[in-house]
């Protein structure tokens, strides 16, 4: 076992670790988007072992940086820090939930297990993979049509945001 | 050095033309908005929100203009050859046009009726320019990175307008709801992605068509998921759950554009999916489709029978339409693909005009919404009556209208591909339908009208779409070869559609 | 061309006239708002069915011109459906043929129509509930017969199908026509989803014949396509689940020919779809006369001549027809006599005519029941519309046990319904004697399994149907008047509109008979080839081999028909006249059977109970209830005792609860299903 | 190396709380989490991918990155959406809980 692999257990485990604190927080939604950043950052470090490195310093800021800033500061606007919602007496639906989520997760993991793709490890990575220059320089010539419609898609969802949440009415 | 990308910029026309559309659009708000001042609130306001609309009905004309000539020139061309992510050929060129005309019938319903419900805000207009900018890049994608963007950039602005009149709960809820199971599904749909991806080393069609290995667990799981994703979109039951309350509580008039665009737009897209890409796969697809297009059928039948309110009666017929959609799905043929085609062109029309007549019923405040408020109709608005009558009929697929065509088109490719017993069951529940489509019209024909407060004027957009969409519907139903039209000379929309489909199968 | 037919622009113009004023008078309601004066919109629509009549009279003597084996004309207007695409292009033309199937039809629409549509305009300017309605009464009664027309000028399935559901449609909006009775509206619901019962059939009918004619090669929906290669597929079979009945397989065209029939069932109203047409008499009389009585419901009838060759080549199915139709016969007749309503006497007694013309046809006499539905148009045409003058002039009262004695009273509607109970009943020499004799006479010659039995159910029901049409010939106009002083002192014949075209349609009904004499009489009289109507159907229909029958047979025939005629009107005028308590006392002692005749053998009843609850306990009840909130919480139940009391406690809460986790959850289910069945 | 296998169960486990966390949770935020928690079990799920992947043909392949990027950038907007439809929903009720979201029902 490999420095790398241990690291990716490591990092893996806490990612693991932290979604299941968000999802089962029912206390505190502050700590609920705490874990969301401590996943974020440790999937974050899991790309940098898969050597996606633009991918992974994206992640760190985009993710952890904004987004999850981005959740904060709604809970704290809201004031929305204890959660009001105490367990659901529906435990029942949940457990079918629950049910119904690990087949999903059988039927995956199974699929996996199958699969001749994960028989041979992978080949080195060329030169320059995952790079903020081959990403760039990929970016801006195959797949500049993709650039220009997210930029679309960012105008529609700040307008939509806007429309949505601006205080004023008419 | 990095070498220059040979792009292919008037391919991209369409999308181009409306995005310049909406963004114009929000510019002009901002600037009309100083006339504030000089002709008062009320007027500047209705003023301004004409002004946009034309704006918006104009860019989506020239979209319609621009994707016509692509497709009377009738060749495949790529927007980047080394990486072709978009191509405009017959099948995205028509599919394309006929989003532009939905939309640009959409624009004119919503003006009279976004200022009866003061909120005629440049920011509608641009927002469904940017989802049909969404659905063109969608249905002309190649690549599963652009039917994915495409496909959330249609989502986002239909989550947003779903909820546009916010100051009422059920907007609210519809938005919520929709943006709610909406993201989930892309969120499913994108495993699935991510795993044909992990399958097949690339994501353009291409490459997954190459990869596939109808044995491969993994491939099966995406494709089941990815089918999911989309599933969800078309509403086919047991995904549809969301579509009544979404299509309840969303503005009328936001309602009639989705109703009819993402539906368009998403079956297109499977098409294509099915035909590029998902070919080795589609014989373990075959059971699957014809399962969900039964089930959709009867569910969608059986649960319009008992509402008692219009949209929602409505939103259970389009899940009733997906339903008999997918028989196109299940045979695979050309013929089938091509009678989807068509049926869809069909259902535009009629289920816009069916969502117009509410819009143009649709008082200030009082949306006259309950199935009841439509008796007597036949004495107080006799022209709005007859255009309703005509849009049930064709939705129920009584001969000589629209739906009769395309329910008839769709009936033979299933027997042509052998499909009987989907046959009896799409024929047997379109006898159900009928039941519940005229009721509209016994209500308006055969009551007393109540003291029901609807518009009594009707504006002149409304007007037009009703009549064109009413023209359409009785045109598609009595001489869908030969469309008469004053300035085109006569369309054969038949062979349209398929000419746009024939691509796929080496036509 | 000549194989196809000769071409003729004029047939258009048939269905085209009505169409166009109809179209008129909808954009003059419903446009411009602004109705045409009410005489003057009526006098368009006659003049345009009138037109039409004069233009299927042009069209009958071009059409009589040709030699008798390609009498055929043909009007192709353009390309409905085309540009098929794949290996079984479908293309359908909109296109009109006239052969003499259709002249009949046509002339009989036209001609009828033409009566009843003046009939109307005193009918209506009497009736004062709606003064607006008159022009959208027309509208509808001209796109009525744009459809019918179309439906019998139609060259192919398709466009058949048009016509199929136009009728149907109009019927509708007819019998709602008095919309603030909201049991008219209801029996017009009632007319359309039966009716669509059989479209059903109809439809899986078409679809399965193109197939079939695709399998061979030969893709066409237009009768002569395809007559000209059913012989290809008349061997085809299907298979079938042993479970079923006849298996291990079918013969195809057995199938198809019961799917037509089916859609003839619903439209002609034969068991067990006959539910609608007695309720469409809430409609105006003159539709009643027009749509149920002369022209639509014989659609059914029409179709099935029109596919002789496919019913000549299926004999399960004619025999299926032939035994529906007698049993619609036998019950309808004896539905009939306990009916007080005048119109529902009549109603019964044409679903009971209907039978008779199903049986010919079953039988293989297409002949005689397009004879008798001739006939049959001209004298319940006739006997509907003097009904409707004897109920104008009793101002709206439709019950004969507060009728009698009118003769002196209504001194010439009295001559024209007697024509027409004369026609009906079977006396010689009226029509109704020669049709009906055809037709008994196909019944003893066929190759259907108990053909015997056939003709006497045929024998019974003529001596019950001129049982009934004399007791109400008898309770309406003689016998001690039963009418209000009040009332009795108003009652007078109607206006000239009304008046008049009840001459001209008793005519016919005493004279219709001798375009179709049959030979036997004819060789009484000399004339050669007299059965002018079946030497002129002849090219059309496919020839069987009936049993021959001597001459003698077939006067004795005659004989005993007038014979039971005879005895069934004897009965009535005992009953009726000679001891008028007789009834009172015979339907006391068979209190039960009575009572079951007057519910119409609880028909409807059975239907309300069997198919119309069920669905709509299904649909709230399963659906939503069971489905909804029980498949979320049975789910979640998972069978422990708690959750056994959950779902009692909360059961309806989650039934489609509106909740957005609940559709997720059922995502999520469905999403584990495709995903499994795909990994199996 | 690490082993790919366990990178993509990995992913799969993520995505499985992730769809719990969206199918229990009352509280609307935490859905809205949860939603992202998903996404990035897709972007892992294409990063892995991407590195079995490397190369296609010797030629150096990135298609799963860049769909990442995309996928990132579609979070940013949903959350944008989200957040403002919640806070729209937020001023009309009061409150956060999506189990008091039923109005349109039946």
């Amino acid at each position: 076992m490999t420095a790398e692999t241990i690291l990716f257990y490591l990092f893996g485990g806490l990612a693991v670790i932290s979604a299941l604190g968000m999802v089962l927080n029912t206390r505190n939604t502050v700590a609920s988007v705490l874990s969301l950043v401590v996943t974020m950052v440790s999937l974050g470090a899991v790309y940098l072992l898969l050597e996606a490195y633009l991918v992974a310093a994206f992640q760190i800021m985009v993710y952890g940086g904004a987004i999850v800033v981005l959740f904060l500061f709604v809970v704290m606007l809201l004031n929305l820090s204890t959660d009001e919602f105490p367990p659901s007496k529906q435990r029942l639906i949940k457990s079918a939930f629950v049910i119904a989520g690990v087949a999903i997760l059988a039927q995956i993991l199974i699929a996996l297990g199958h699969d001749p793709l994960f028989a041979t490890p992978p080949e080195a990575v060329p030169e320059g993979y995952g790079g903020y220059r081959q990403v760039g320089i990929l970016l801006y010539t195959d797949y500049v049509l993709l650039v220009e419609m997210a930029s679309l898609l960012l105008l529609a969802a700040i307008v939509g945001a806007l429309i949505l949440a601006k205080r004023k009415i008419d | 050095m990095i070498p220059a990308p040979d792009l292919n910029l008037s391919v991209l026309l369409p999308i181009i033309l409306v995005a310049i559309g909406s963004m114009t659009i929000l510019m002009g708000e901002v600037l009309l908005s100083r006339a504030d001042t000089v002709l008062g609130r009320e007027v500047t306001e209705s003023f301004i929100g004409t002004v946009l609309a034309g704006t918006a009905i104009f860019f989506f004309a020239l979209t319609l203009w621009a994707s016509g000539v692509a497709f009377a020139g009738g060749g495949v061309q790529v927007f980047n050859p080394d990486n072709p992510m978009y191509q405009l050929d017959p099948f995205s060129s028509f599919v394309t046009a006929v989003l532009a005309l939905s939309a640009l019938l959409s624009c004119a319903l919503s003006i009279t009726y976004l200022s009866e419900l003061r909120i005629n805000h440049g920011e509608y207009y641009a927002l469904i320019m940017l989802s049909a900018s969404g659905m063109m890049l969608m249905v002309a994608a190649v690549d599963l990175i652009a039917v994915f963007l495409g496909l959330e950039l249609m989502s986002i602005p239909i989550y947003v307008l779903a909820g546009f009149d916010r100051r009422k709960l059920r907007s609210n809820e519809s938005a919520l709801k929709y943006f709610l199971i909406g993201s989930f599904a892309s969120a499913i749909l994108l495993y699935g992605m991510a795993l044909l991806y992990g399958v097949s080393g690339g994501t353009s069609f291409e490459a997954l068509r190459a990869g596939f290995d109808a044995d491969n667990p993994m491939a099966l799981v995406g494709l089941g998921l990815v089918v999911v994703g989309f599933a969800f979109k078309i509403s086919m039951v047991p995904f549809h759950q969301w579509t009544p309350d979404v299509y309840e509580g969303a503005p009328s008039a936001v309602t009639a554009y989705m109703s009819v665009t993402v539906k368009v737009a998403a079956f297109a897209t499977l098409i294509r999916l099915l035909a590029m890409a998902f070919g080795p796969l589609e014989a373990s697809l075959e059971t699957i489709f014809w399962v969900l297009s039964a089930l959709t059928i009867v569910v969608g039948n059986i649960m319009a029978i008992i509402q008692e309110n219009v949209k929602r009666m409505l939103a259970y017929s389009s899940i009733a339409h997906a339903g008999y959609l997918m028989i196109g799905l299940v045979t695979g043929t050309i013929e089938g693909y091509s009678a989807m085609i068509f049926y869809l062109i069909a259902y535009t029309f009629m289920n816009l005009g069916a969502f117009g007549v509410v819009v143009a019923l649709a008082n200030r405040g009082n949306d006259c919404e309950r199935i009841a408020s439509f008796a007597g109709l036949a004495r107080t608005r006799p022209g709005l009556a007859a255009v309703m009558a005509l849009f049930m009929l064709s939705l129920a697929g009584i001969p000589g209208t629209a739906g009769f065509m395309g329910k008839f088109k769709i009936f033979m490719a299933a027997v042509n591909s052998g499909d009987i017993w989907l046959l009896i069951i799409g024929v047997l529940m379109s006898v159900v339908s009928v039941y519940y489509y005229l009721r509209i019209p016994v209500l308006m024909y055969m009551r007393e009208p109540e003291d029901e407060s609807h518009r009594t004027e009707i504006a002149s957009g409304e007007g037009a779409v009703l009549v064109v969409c009413a023209l359409a519907v009785l045109a598609l139903g009595l001489f869908p070869n030969r469309v008469p039209t004053l300035l085109f000379g006569d369309l054969d929309v038949l062979d349209w559609a398929n000419r746009s489909v024939g691509m796929f199968f080496g036509g | 061309m000549v194989d196809v037919g000769t071409e003729s622009d004029l047939l258009r113009w048939i269905p085209l006239l009505p169409l166009l004023v109809a179209a008129y008078h909808g954009i003059s309601i419903g446009v411009l708002r602004r109705p045409t004066v009410p005489r003057v919109a009526a006098i368009f629509s006659c003049a345009a069915v009138l037109l039409s009549f004069v233009l299927a009279c042009i069209a009958l003597r071009d059409l009589l011109a040709l030699p008798p084996d390609s009498r055929m004309l043909v009007d192709d207007i353009y390309t409905w459906i085309g540009a098929g695409i794949g290996s079984r292009a479908l293309s359908a033309e909109v296109s009109f043929q006239l052969d003499p199937l259709s002249a009949v039809m046509t002339l009989v629409v036209t001609f009828v129509g033409s009566m009843i549509h003046i009939y109307s305009i005193g009918y209506m300017e009497d009736d004062h509930r709606d003064d607006k309605g008159t022009q959208r009464f027309f509208c509808y009664l001209n796109l009525f017969t744009f459809s019918m027309l179309v439906l019998v000028l139609g060259d192919n399935l398709v466009l058949m199908f048009l016509g199929w559901e136009g009728v149907g449609l109009c019927s509708y909006l007819l019998i709602g026509f008095w919309y603030s009775d909201s049991w008219n509206a209801y029996c017009g619901s009632k007319a359309f989803i039966v009716n669509r019962i059989g479209d059903f059939g109809f439809l899986i009918g078409l679809f399965l014949l193109f197939n079939a004619l695709s399998e061979i090669g030969h893709p066409a929906v237009s009768f002569a396509g395809i007559q000209a290669h059913f012989d290809g597929i008349v061997e085809m079979t299907i298979a079938v689940p042993a479970w079923m009945p006849f298996a291990p397989e079918w013969q195809l065209v057995n199938v198809i020919g019961l799917c037509f029939f089916l859609g003839a069932c619903g439209k002609s109203a034969q068991i067990p779809l006959y539910v609608w047409l007695p309720d469409a008499m809430a409609g105006p009389t003159p539709v009643s006369a027009l749509i149920h009585a002369a022209t639509m419901v014989t659609a059914g009838v029409y179709m099935v001549c029109r596919l002789s060759f496919l019913y000549a080549a299926a004999p399960e199915a004619s025999a299926v027809i032939a035994w529906t139709g007698a049993i619609t016969a036998l019950v309808a007749a004896t539905i009939a006599i306990t009916q007080n309503d005048i119109k529902k006497v009549l109603a019964y007694s044409t679903v009971s005519q209907l039978g008779y013309m199903f049986l010919a046809a079953g039988c293989g006499g297409y002949t005689a029941a397009i004879f008798h539905l001739g006939t049959h148009a001209f004298f319940k045409g006739l006997l509907f519309l003097a009904a409707g003058a004897v109920i104008l002039a009793m101002h709206h009262e439709q019950d004969m046990r507060k009728m009698g004695g009118l003769w002196r009273r209504l001194r010439m509607t009295r001559w024209v319904f007697f024509a027409g109970v004369y026609a009906i009943a079977g006396f010689p020499p009226f029509s109704g004697f020669f049709s009906k004799d055809e037709i008994l006479v196909a019944a003893w010659a066929s190759h259907v399994p108990g053909h015997t039995w056939l003709y006497g159910i045929g024998m019974l029901t003529a001596g019950l149907t001129a049982f009934y049409m004399f007791r109400l010939w008898y309770l309406t106009f003689c016998g001690e008047s039963r009418v209000p002083s009040d009332v009795l002192s108003h009652v007078k014949d109607p206006n000239g509109f009304v008046v008049n075209p009840l001459w001209v349609l008793a005519f016919f009904s005493v004279t219709a008979g001798l375009v179709g004499l049959p030979q036997i009489w004819g060789d009484l009289i000399g004339i050669e080839e007299s059965n002018s109507l079946a030497n002129f159907l002849k090219p059309v229909f496919a020839a069987g081999e009936p049993h021959h029958i001597a001459h003698s047979t077939e006067y004795w025939m005659a004989f005993w028909a007038v014979a039971i005629a005879l005895s069934g009107t004897a009965l009535a005028w005992l009953l009726y006249i000679k001891k008028p308590g007789v009834p009172d006392r015979i339907a006391a002692t068979l209190s039960g059977l009575y009572r079951t005749l007057l519910n119409k053998y609880y028909i409807d009843e059975l239907y309300d109970a069997v198919i119309v609850r069920p669905l709509v306990v299904f649909s709230d009840r399963v659906l939503y209830r069971i489905v909804d909130a029980g498949v979320i919480d049975g789910i979640g139940a998972n069978g422990t005792a708690y959750g056994i009391r959950a779902v009692a406690a909360n059961g309806l809460k989650y039934a489609q609860s509106g909740l957005a986790q609940n559709y997720i959850f059922f995502m999520i289910v469905g999403a584990v299903a495709i995903v499994g069945y795909l990994l199996r | 190396m690490l082993p790919m296998d366990h990178v993509i169960a990995l992913s799969a486990i993520l995505f499985t709380i992730g769809v719990l966390g969206v199918a229990t949770r009352r509280n609307l935020i935490v859905i809205l989490m949860s939603i992202e928690l998903m996404l990035n079990a897709v972007n892992l799920a294409f990063v892995g991918f991407n590195r079995i992947w490397s190369q296609v043909d010797g030629v150096a392949a990135i298609d799963g990155q860049i769909f990442v990027l995309m996928v990132i950038a579609v979070a940013a907007a949903e959350v944008a959406v989200g957040l403002g439809i919640l806070l729209a929903m937020f001023r009309n009720r009061d409150s956060v809980n999506v189990e008091e979201v039923n109005l349109l029902k039946w």
